[in-house]
């Protein structure tokens, strides 16, 4: 914001003391007081201003204070953010930011928990990105809004509190970073030094990271070796970079946070095996929430979403195979 | 189908007070098993969101006694549980589904924001209940039961563009719906000023929606202009809008208030309950307050034991 | 920049003239090249929808003429080509486009519903320009460029809940945004008394928006009126809403009209292109009108002519 | 409607003689003048007006006129009718249904001619229906109704005009019939007479249909044959018949309108893989639009959009594998 005086904020609650219902646009409003608008609460013109502006030069950034209210949203999505690029035949850029709070873990319940993204996924002239905290959010938005393509920019609610993992090494994890064709970051880790293959390679993305740097550290010990393939952008997806990175492991194991039906492991899945099929031991496993709603009951919650415990023992359920 | 627990006497001459009475255990059940809630939250028995209805008892309480509980239907929003328990005084399955217990009205899968009893229904996700009652109306409508629906909706949900669309189809069909505002004057952080250009009360008139204002600091006036708006609603099967002035004395949820101490001294001066305490014999209260005291303890103890809902509790595909 | 193909004269005197004589040039080629499409449309030629503005050359001409061809922005729905030629007469432009040639202003990507040129945009989902024109007039505030927005829409249109919410947002921020309502008591095939409830006129003026209601036969009024409210806009930096009652004479699209023939004929009445040309030597119309004839039909010949778009012309990703 | 006094109909431009953009409700608002609502265009509303009357016991349908205007109801479906069966902890039936035209090569441009069912696939307790012209769609459509989902019931415009194909040997296609878990019909045809294996097995549904009889008698003539599925229920996925279907085929094409990236057919294809990988001569071949908008211009959207011609061509790349 500081340096582009077309940056434009704009959501609800968003201004200080409040700061946002998770604070993330905190002391801006204060900052840059005619740039950054508290709303009503009307998603569906909040995206529609959004799109408005960006076709007037600005480059606006909108936040939705849950996920599960992008819902409101879809029309100026599908029919208005992601057409205009397309419709008139020109080269019109149209950079523009839906940022969102996403997944469960917090018990909020059925309408405040969801990972909808599945619902734009593949949607053509629009880009979805969700950082891990093994990369830097903050400049993969700035990278965003300074590009042409509309996006919807997601932020897992369990990553807030964590601390970035941006180093090389930590511990017996390595962090090697690629870039996809639109330069966003392609995160790999592993948990083994040498340069031998993996046992199995996992692909997954926001959220889920969180719990890899516990799981990779405990399949260490267990000198079970692992690759994780983690892309920011998850549409257009970046799959000959992922391709790359699991060519020549024998087990692959492809994690989301919704539930895997028709969802971006479908894709994710579909794509890896046109690459490596016949070169693989056993399916391709893909896990993710079960296929209910995300309850309120925190213990319940915690059966429904994906947790370490589920990512080990998918792990031990494909070295079995 | 539904009674009050705390049912008015039939004795007509003891009907005025004896209402009060039934109002007041109502609303004093209310706050207290809200602050209960916040207690519950502040030592972690509850995760998620809490939204309490402190301060609004008299329109939740009001609004709700003017229904025909045998058939009337309830749709509500994240600020539900004053009108839950003034509809159907379970405060065991309150409690429980907040703690996220399978005692919960809803098995502790729903929590705060999404509860349903009976002909009541709440979500979370704001305007979106406001078509979904229109269209129950409509269908107790063409099943010719005589059931108006009512919808509370709050200021800051004025700005989602379906409550229009509802106020028209509504007002167009002339179906027996009350949208029920309660405008505390704040959404989440956000005041009303900066929500909304001019004034809430005419919003519904340019869909030719009758509509009336009235404060919530007496039960009682709540009450009775309930009454008649509800009569109307369901004589003429049309639809009526009735905003209702309250004040929001909690945080928005859980302990997020970023208003001045100032304001929030002033607003406890409408405090609901304060005016109704005052109209009945101290000791008929202390009777009341403490019985229902011990009522709410023994829910707490009971939801503290209970198990949590299983994944066989979740429904698939 | 768009410069006016016909701009009116410096000369003072012969201003009033000029104007009508621009304004008729305008109409009559709406007319005509509508006329055209549904034509070629009857022939085979041209595929998917055409809704044509027949009738309303009047609120279209008035309207666009209001506004500085030079930054001031047009948001527009299903129904745009009249104010496409008020705007920027591109006449092949359209032409091409809705014959879903590459010699069309977007390629023939967008078709009918969807153009765009200079600082004017159309899209075929109704109601979601609404906001974007509003976002489009918060862009241009904080540019400090002092172009005003207006965005056209249908009385059918009234019934998507996103334009109360662009009302609200619109006011309460104070944008220059010119909200057109051209009302013609019909939305494909149902009347305006099976789509709203009250009256149109006042549904701004809830949310605090000045409003007006004007007839659109006669298009030097319309012009009076709309320079009248766009500079208001511009000078006050706040929203309009202009109601303009107006007739379609044709089909909602193609060929689907249901109402009456005596109710077309009693509309015909009102056809602006009547009222204007009596004002017109019938010579100068002649001429006018012999030019314009040939103009459309060169147009018409080499679309015809021209190739369809190709894959590669389409963006990807 | 006759049946059932609880059926509701409501949608825009419904009312006779107009009977509805596509004329599908053509005569019921004379013969059932209660219970035929022609509404304001307020999409969402529509939607939610369906829900509430769902959740008081009546059985409403609901027209959407285009299939891109159900973005304006992504809110009522995601977030309304898919919750309350699953949030609130009863067993609560929601009887409900959707109807909208979907998909392209009428020319209608890029926000009248998409198929946007992709973004409510996998959504748990919400059905997703797409007949083909070889089952009954009004049979199909009662049963939707009397049961117990909310449920997108997609109609392809070009699928308006065809007649049905019923039969059990058409020429050289023949035409068998499984039913999924909920009832919903499968539909096999193949373009040979006796008990072989095919040599290509196609998974597609609702509008392909059209191009399938075609294709598969011209197949025919080459001597290449084909067995083809198609499921009615496209979420959730009736993959144990699609699997059986396919078994033992070495060659796999998954056809669908919209574009294959995050689609339908990437589920399809996963679980088939998952199912059959190993056993299959080269990777599935997953086909469908272009990734770009649908345009007006009718020769270019026939290059877009699926055709006979790129299902062949698909055919003959599959079997030069
Ligand atoms: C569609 C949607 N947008 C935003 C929210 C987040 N949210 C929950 S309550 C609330 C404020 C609502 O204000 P109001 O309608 O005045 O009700 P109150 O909280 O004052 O009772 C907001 C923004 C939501 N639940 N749903
Ligand atoms: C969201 C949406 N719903 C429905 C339609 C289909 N549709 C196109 S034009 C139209 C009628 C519009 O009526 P009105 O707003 O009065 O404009 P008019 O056609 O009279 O100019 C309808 C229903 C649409 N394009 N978009
Ligand atoms: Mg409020
Ligand atoms: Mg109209």
């Amino acid at each position: 914001m500081e340096k582009d005086p077309n940056a434009i904020l704009l959501g609800e609650d968003i201004l200080d003391p409040y700061g946002g219902a998770f604070k993330v646009t905190k002391g801006l409003s204060t900052k840059f007081p005619q740039r950054v608008f508290t709303t009503p609460i009307s998603e569906a013109s909040i995206a529609g201003l959004t799109v408005g502006m960006a076709l007037r030069g600005m480059r606006p950034i909108a936040e939705f204070m849950f996920g599960d209210f992008i819902t409101l949203a879809a029309d100026q999505i599908v029919n208005h953010a992601a057409k205009y690029m397309g419709m008139y035949g020109d080269q019109m850029k149209l950079p523009m930011v839906l940022r969102t709070p996403v997944g469960g873990g917090r018990g909020y319940g059925p309408t405040h928990s969801q990972s909808l993204e599945k619902m734009f996924l593949g949607l053509p002239m629009f880009h979805i990105l969700a950082p891990s905290h093994f990369v830097h959010p903050g400049e993969i938005l700035v990278q965003a809004i300074s590009g042409s393509y509309p996006t919807l920019f997601l932020e897992n609610k369990l990553l807030y509190p964590e601390v970035l993992k941006l180093e090389q090494h930590s511990g017996v994890i390595n962090r090697t970073v690629h870039f996809d064709e639109h330069n966003y970051p392609v995160v790999v880790l592993s948990n083994f030094p040498d340069k031998r293959k993996a046992d199995i390679a996992i692909v997954a993305y926001g959220g889920i990271s969180r719990l890899l740097g516990p799981v990779l550290n405990q399949l260490a010990q267990e000198e079970i070796w692992i690759t994780a393939c983690l892309p920011v952008s998850l549409s257009p997806l970046p799959i000959k970079h992922i391709q790359a990175t699991t060519e020549g492991i024998k087990k692959i194991l492809v994690i989301e946070e919704a539930s895997p039906a028709f969802g971006w492991g479908s894709e994710v899945s579909a794509a890896l095996y046109d690459a490596h099929a016949g070169q693989l031991d056993g399916p391709i496993l893909r896990i993710g929430a079960a296929n209910s709603v995300i309850p309120a009951s925190k213990p319940l919650e915690e059966k429904v979403i994906v947790s370490e415990e589920k990512i080990l023992s998918a792990v031990f359920e494909v070295m079995a195979w | 189908m539904l009674t009050l627990v705390n049912s008015p006497s039939p004795d007509q001459q003891n009907m005025a007070r004896d209402l009060t009475e039934v109002f007041y255990r109502q609303m004093y059940t209310i706050r207290k098993v809200e602050q209960n809630l916040l207690d519950l939250f502040a030592q972690g028995y509850i995760t998620g969101t809490v939204h309490t209805s402190m301060g609004q008892e008299a329109c939740d309480v009001g609004v709700v006694n003017s229904l025909d509980r045998s058939k009337d239907i309830i749709f509500s929003n994240h600020r539900a549980h004053g009108q839950f328990l003034a509809y159907c005084d379970d405060v065991e399955g309150l409690i429980g589904e907040i703690m996220g217990k399978e005692t919960g009205v809803c098995l502790g899968i729903g929590g705060s924001q999404h509860i349903h009893r009976e002909n009541m229904y709440t979500n979370g996700v704001q305007g979106g209940i406001v078509p979904n009652a229109v269209g129950a109306a409509l269908a107790e409508k063409i099943k010719g039961t005589g059931a108006i629906t009512v919808v509370f909706l709050g200021d800051g949900t004025m700005g989602e563009g379906v409550v229009y669309e509802s106020f028209n189809i509504a007002s167009l069909w002339s179906l027996p719906v009350l949208f029920l505002l309660i405008d505390n004057g704040i959404a989440q952080s956000t005041p009303k000023h900066l929500e909304h250009a001019g004034e809430l009360e005419t919003r519904a008139m340019t869909f030719a929606i009758d509509s009336a204002s009235i404060e919530a600091d007496d039960v009682n006036k709540v009450y009775s202009t309930a009454c008649e708006v509800v009569n109307k609603v369901r004589e003429h099967s049309r639809p009526f809008f009735l905003h209702v002035k309250a004040a929001r004395l909690g945080p928005h949820s859980k302990g997020d208030d970023t208003r001045s101490k100032e304001e929030i001294e002033s607003l406890k001066q409408k405090d609901p309950l304060l005016k109704i305490s005052e109209s009945l014999p101290v000791g008929l209260r202390m009777e009341i307050e403490q019985k229902i005291d011990v009522r709410i303890q023994t829910a707490v103890e009971k939801a503290m034991l209970a198990s949590h809902p299983g994944l066989e509790q979740l429904r698939r595909v």
